[in-house]
């Protein structure tokens, strides 16, 4: 993988493949974009959204996806993924995690590191030791549903001394459990418990991982792209208020 | 039974008692204070000077639902909550009235999704809805005054609440 | 054995009815005060639709109490359940058979014209020179203070009570709260209505208001801090904010009455509302002169005699409890172990001092004269 | 028989609310207890989680713009701030002058309406109920000037993709000045009944102390932060909207206190007077409404945008693929994360405490649960 670092900024064709590994959808389509800004503008920026389709957000969402690429996107030119290889905290970090660090980018200004979430702990912990990440602002997660990694989990960084605001993402498979980063900010508590709750992945070593929103005993984790929105559980209802079924 | 059930129809005592228990009724509803979400920063509104509840006799908001005539469901009702909602209202003495404020608690109003109730009316019988989103102080007002309109026509005979006629 | 009848009897059974009255419908009226009061401290305006400026609201909020269900929870002891409300607000009334609203003669103009017609003047002139017939209080027992302090420390009893029948948290703790606070704040009130006795030598509250007759003074001028003492713990003992912990809102949704609903929780609301008229009552009486106008010896202020004594009474303990409501349309509430902090630490060592300081004092005078 | 005494004491076990006068709305805290002290606490929430995230996802961008107002519905004009400006700021759409003037303007009545309230409820749980009234007094006056420009009181719907809705109406202006002349009097008033009350310091000093570093573990923003002495605004650190064009102060507390945190608020609403009268002065002429497309399409990126909203700091984590409709959008709830610090701020206070603490935080319930 000592390819990684170069392709990025030179050779275009690699890059599909290393970012449906590693990145997140919306990162590997602005990755092409990141690279494209360097070459020429649109034609890489159009393949890249058909490929997100996937993710059913609800009929109109998939459609108007559909539809859009090929008529507005030449009219204006919007912000797009620049790489980040130069930068001089971006290069420290590579020293020290190598190939863990899958990419670095920045988007609107905003950097984005995107973490191989085997080293994920550890990287978060050195940002937080060496670098004095003190501030964890917000964790959340993604839904790429029908990707092989399906979840992508984001934290937002901020250090006091230095004023440095970073994002932080790491895309892992169903199934996998991440270590949870309650140890380094005791913020994450509750913010992970809002992830399982919401998207069922579960964190190990958290200290009381439970539903923080929902019911204790709800089924289902209703920030998945498969859950519909109007779905109720209805063993839930049948056996908390007493009616027999919420009509409509 | 054995008795005659005409001695239970509405007489000059009865409608006499209905008329001085019901002016007392409606002339002291103590709302509880219990508020969900939007709507309850308009019912403190309601509550406050520029409104001023109390000048109905309604002022006094009891925290403890056993001390509380009406209780007021001003904002989203969650299932989670719908749960404690049914217990609150069952701690209720009677009689008992409901308003439902708001858009989200009369029908769900723009949250039509998998944690909402769709209407308090599926777990609790509500007496007045008041419809906005939120409603405004005035509109609740005016739903407290038809609340009284309402208790003007109950009956000392009846041990269930009356279903308002027309 | 008329005269005996009417004495004993009739005159104080019909004393006693009007006190009742005349009590239950203060107590009424005085919710009523308290709202509107506060609703005008608060840029509101208060019930105004109920009667002419609200003022049939207290009979509404009444009658609307009998006719709601009467819950009584299902794990509670329905028996002293029950009880609570009952104890606390009967001694609330007891305490006022001795609290004189006139002077022992008050009665004598009226009773000798209404028994003119049916005794002979004899009997009359015998029935209205006895105190307890003419009086302007229901009895008074010469240990009248101390009949007081007890039996208003019984009204504690119903609080604990009702707060443990309830079975129920909030109202345990408020339990707890109300009896940890009644019988500390119980204590410096009895020390600071010692300096009182010092000086007046007597425990009937008909001669204590005489005494202040007789010197020409309210006690309230020889004993400034023993007066501010008895407000502040008479504020804790009726449960009003800044003390009112036992039933704090915010904290404890209604503390020992949170289970109460309907006609018993409001024998709990007029207990406490009697409460304040009684340590309103007793203020005036110790302090403030009871039924005497300001300067009672000072012969140029004799257009004040035109009010008649018992509306001298009367307008003191309006003016006292217009304070209590006053106070809580400013104040924020105490802390728990602030309020138990303030009872030990300071007011029962001031109650102490203030106790030695005039018993020193008093000694020296009678020494001297 | 076990060997219990009468002695022995047990850890008693309390439920405060969901329906409990003070904790703002459906918040449920079980409280574990040593006589009144409390040992451990436990938040229980989500008793108002409406979906509003959910419901991003299947919404248009401009039809998300409501729920944002009912999220946090006492600082609804903030909230919709905060994820207009992501979605300009990925679309690049630039707003008028006179709009972004306007905006910060009304963002910073919002402030103080949200601290009005704030102080109101506080000062209630601790007892003080003259205050809830005065302060209400004076929101009442901020929100009709809201009705007059926006057409609402609370769930206002503020702002739109690339500008206002509208410009001001005639008299606008004389009566926002008129308000915030009078309205540091009217602080003034508060703080006579409070500031210098004994039972109020009583109350709120050396209660729910934090220390900054723990407040920054925590994840605590706004004055909760601020009232630990961290100069964390956001208003000055990334400057949005055009704040770094406005001449103000951040109250910075040292203690860490429930005090403390008072006192921020207060300063904080003053601070809001000057940055309003500010936006008065140098209001631009011109149109409120910037050039925005119909059906506003993002294109494929992310941007996490940050306001300081009055709670403290606001996040939107917008994710476009490029649709008419979001990806995701992630609101970063101040309240929900600050919440989280109640459990360590009440142990070994008393149970009077724990209200004065829960009100400090400045909940609000919709924004947590969402």
């Amino acid at each position: 993988m000592e390819d990684k670092k170069k392709p990025k900024s030179t050779s275009e064709p690699e890059k599909p493949s290393e970012s449906t590994k590693a990145s997140s959808g919306v990162e590997s389509a602005d990755e092409v974009v990141g690279a494209s800004a360097e070459g020429t503008g649109n034609e890489s920026k159009e393949d890249s959204v058909p490929r997100k389709p996937q993710k059913p957000t609800g009929p109109a969402g998939a459609t108007s996806a559909k539809k859009n690429p090929p008529k507005r996107r030449p009219i204006k030119k919007g912000p797009t993924y620049e790489d980040l290889e130069n930068d001089e905290q971006v290069q420290f970090l590579r020293e020290r995690f190598g190939d863990d660090l899958d990419s670095a980018q920045s988007f609107l200004g905003q950097k984005i590191l995107t973490i191989n979430p085997a080293s994920l702990f550890d990287a978060l912990s050195f940002l937080r030791e060496e670098l004095d990440f003190d501030y964890l602002i917000d964790l959340t997660a993604l839904d790429y549903q029908g990707e092989e990694k399906r979840w992508c989990l984001v934290y937002h960084l901020y250090s006091y001394s230095s004023g440095h605001f970073l994002r932080i993402k790491s895309r892992i498979c169903e199934g996998d459990v991440p270590a949870s980063v309650t140890p380094i900010w005791k913020v994450a508590d509750w913010l992970e418990r809002e992830i399982y709750d919401m998207f069922g992945i579960e964190f190990s070593g958290h200290p009381e991982l439970k539903r923080i929103l929902l019911p204790a005993d709800w089924h289902g984790h209703p920030l998945r792209k498969d859950y519909d929105i109007k779905l109720q559980d209805q063993s839930w209802v049948k056996k908390h208020l007493k009616i027999r079924k919420i009509p409509g | 039974m054995g008795i005659d059930e005409r001695a239970f129809q509405q007489n000059v005592v009865t409608t006499t008692v209905d008329s001085v228990v019901n002016w007392a009724r409606k002339s002291s509803l103590w709302p509880m204070t219990f508020g969900l979400a939007c709507c309850a920063i308009e019912m403190m509104a309601v509550g406050a000077s520029r409104f001023d509840m109390d000048r109905f006799g309604a002022g006094i908001f009891r925290p403890s639902p056993r001390q509380s005539d009406l209780i007021i469901i001003a904002g989203t009702v969650t299932l989670k909550m719908a749960e404690v909602i049914q217990v609150l209202y069952e701690q209720m003495p009677d009689p008992k009235w409901v308003i439902s404020m708001g858009a989200c608690s009369s029908v769900g109003g723009p949250f039509d999704t998998y944690a909402t109730l769709q209407g308090v009316d599926k777990v609790i019988p509500v007496d007045v809805y008041i419809p906005g989103c939120p409603p405004r102080p005035e509109a609740l007002l005016y739903g407290v005054m038809r609340l009284q309109d309402k208790i003007d026509q109950m009956s000392i005979l009846d041990d269930k609440r009356l279903v308002v006629s027309s | 054995m008329m005269e005996t009848l009417l004495i004993y009897l009739l005159i104080p059974a019909l004393k006693i009815g009007v006190v009742v009255l005349v009590l239950s419908g203060a107590i009424a009226y005085l919710t009523l005060l308290e709202r509107k009061v506060i609703a005008h401290i608060q840029v509101r305006l208060g019930p105004m639709r109920v009667g002419w400026h609200g003022l049939l609201q207290p009979i509404a909020d009444g009658l609307k109490f009998l006719a709601k269900e009467d819950i009584v929870p299902a794990r509670a002891d329905a028996l002293i359940f029950t009880l609570g409300p009952i104890i606390s607000l009967i001694p609330a009334f007891l305490v006022f058979s001795v609290v004189p609203f006139g002077p022992p003669d008050m009665l004598q103009g009226i009773l000798s014209k209404a028994l003119g017609f049916l005794l002979p003047p004899e009997s009359v002139e015998q029935v209205v020179t006895n105190s307890i017939a003419s009086g302007g209080f229901v009895t008074d027992l010469n240990i009248g203070l101390l009949f007081i302090l007890s039996v208003s420390s019984v009204g504690i009893l119903g609080v604990i009570l009702g707060g443990w029948a309830s079975n129920s948290k909030y109202p345990m703790l408020g339990a707890l709260r109300a009896s940890a606070q009644m019988v500390s704040y119980e204590v410096a009130l009895g020390f600071s209505i010692i300096g009182v006795l010092l000086i007046a030598r007597s425990l009937s509250l008909v001669q204590i208001v005489e005494q202040q007759q007789a010197s020409g003074i309210w006690y309230f001028a020889v004993q400034p801090v023993a007066a501010v003492l008895f407000f502040i713990c008479g504020l804790a003992e009726t449960n009003r904010l800044p003390f009112d912990m036992p039933e704090a809102e915010t904290e404890l949704v209604g503390g020992f009455h949170t289970e109460y609903s309907g006609f018993r929780f409001s024998l709990y609301f007029m207990a406490e509302y009697a409460n304040m008229i009684t340590i309103a009552g007793l203020m005036t009486t110790l302090f403030f002169g009871g039924w005497l106008q300001p300067f009672p010896n000072v012969s140029w202020l004799w257009f004040l005699g035109v009010i008649p004594p018992f509306m001298w009474f009367s307008i003191k303990v309006f003016l006292i409890l217009y304070g209590f409501i006053w106070i809580r349309g400013t104040l924020p509430r105490f802390r728990f172990d602030q309020l138990m902090q303030y009872g030990w630490k300071i007011f029962l060592p001031v109650a102490l001092a203030n106790v030695i300081v005039s018993a020193c004092l008093v000694w020296l005078f009678t020494l001297r004269g | 028989m076990s060997r219990e005494t009468i002695l022995d004491t047990r850890e008693l076990e309390i439920n405060m609310g969901p329906q409990h006068p003070s904790t703002h709305g459906v918040l449920r805290v079980k409280l574990f207890l040593d006589g009144e002290r409390v040992q451990d606490c436990e938040c229980v929430i989500g008793y108002l989680h409406r979906g509003v995230e959910k419901i991003s996802e299947n919404r248009s961008y401009i039809k998300c713009v409501p729920y944002y107002d009912r999220t946090d519905y006492i600082a609804a004009v903030s909230n919709v701030y905060g994820y207009v400006l992501g979605v300009e700021k990925m679309m690049g759409i630039e707003v008028p002058e006179k709009a972004r003037y306007i905006r910060i303007m009304m963002t910073e009545f919002n402030r103080i309406s949200s601290h009005l309230l704030w102080l109101a409820t506080h000062a209630l749980d601790i007892g003080a109920m003259t205050v809830f009234l005065y302060c209400f007094r004076e929101r009442e006056e901020i929100l009709k000037l809201f009705e007059a420009l926006f057409g609402a009181r609370l769930t206002t719907h503020a702002f739109r993709i690339g500008g206002l809705w509208k410009d001001f109406p005639a008299g606008f202006e004389e009566a926002a000045r008129k308000f915030i002349k009078e309205f540091p009097d009217r602080i003034d008033e508060y703080e006579e009944l409070l500031t210098n009350n004994r039972i109020w310091i009583d109350r709120t000093k050396n209660i729910g102390i934090i220390s900054a570093e723990e407040a920054i573990n925590f994840g605590l923003s706004g004055p909760p932060l601020r009232g630990s002495g961290v100069d964390y605004d956001l208003r000055k650190i990334r400057p949005y909207g055009g704040y770094e064009e406005f001449d103000f102060e951040v109250p910075v507390g040292n203690n860490g206190d429930t005090y403390d945190r008072y006192i921020i608020r207060l300063a904080e609403m003053r601070q809001c007077c000057r940055i309003i009268e500010q936006a008065l002065d140098g209001l631009p002429e011109g149109p409120v409404r910037g050039k925005a497309p119909k059906i506003v399409k993002p294109p494929v990126g992310e941007y996490y945008s940050g306001i300081e909203g009055p709670r403290g700091e606001l996040g939107y984590y917008i994710v476009s693929d490029g649709s008419a409709f979001p990806f995701r959008v992630r609101i970063r709830p101040p309240t929900f994360i600050s919440l989280q610090a109640l459990r360590r701020l009440v142990r070994g206070h008393l149970v009077a405490d724990v209200v004065a603490i829960i009100g400090t935080l400045d909940i609000v319930l919709g924004e947590i649960d969402r």
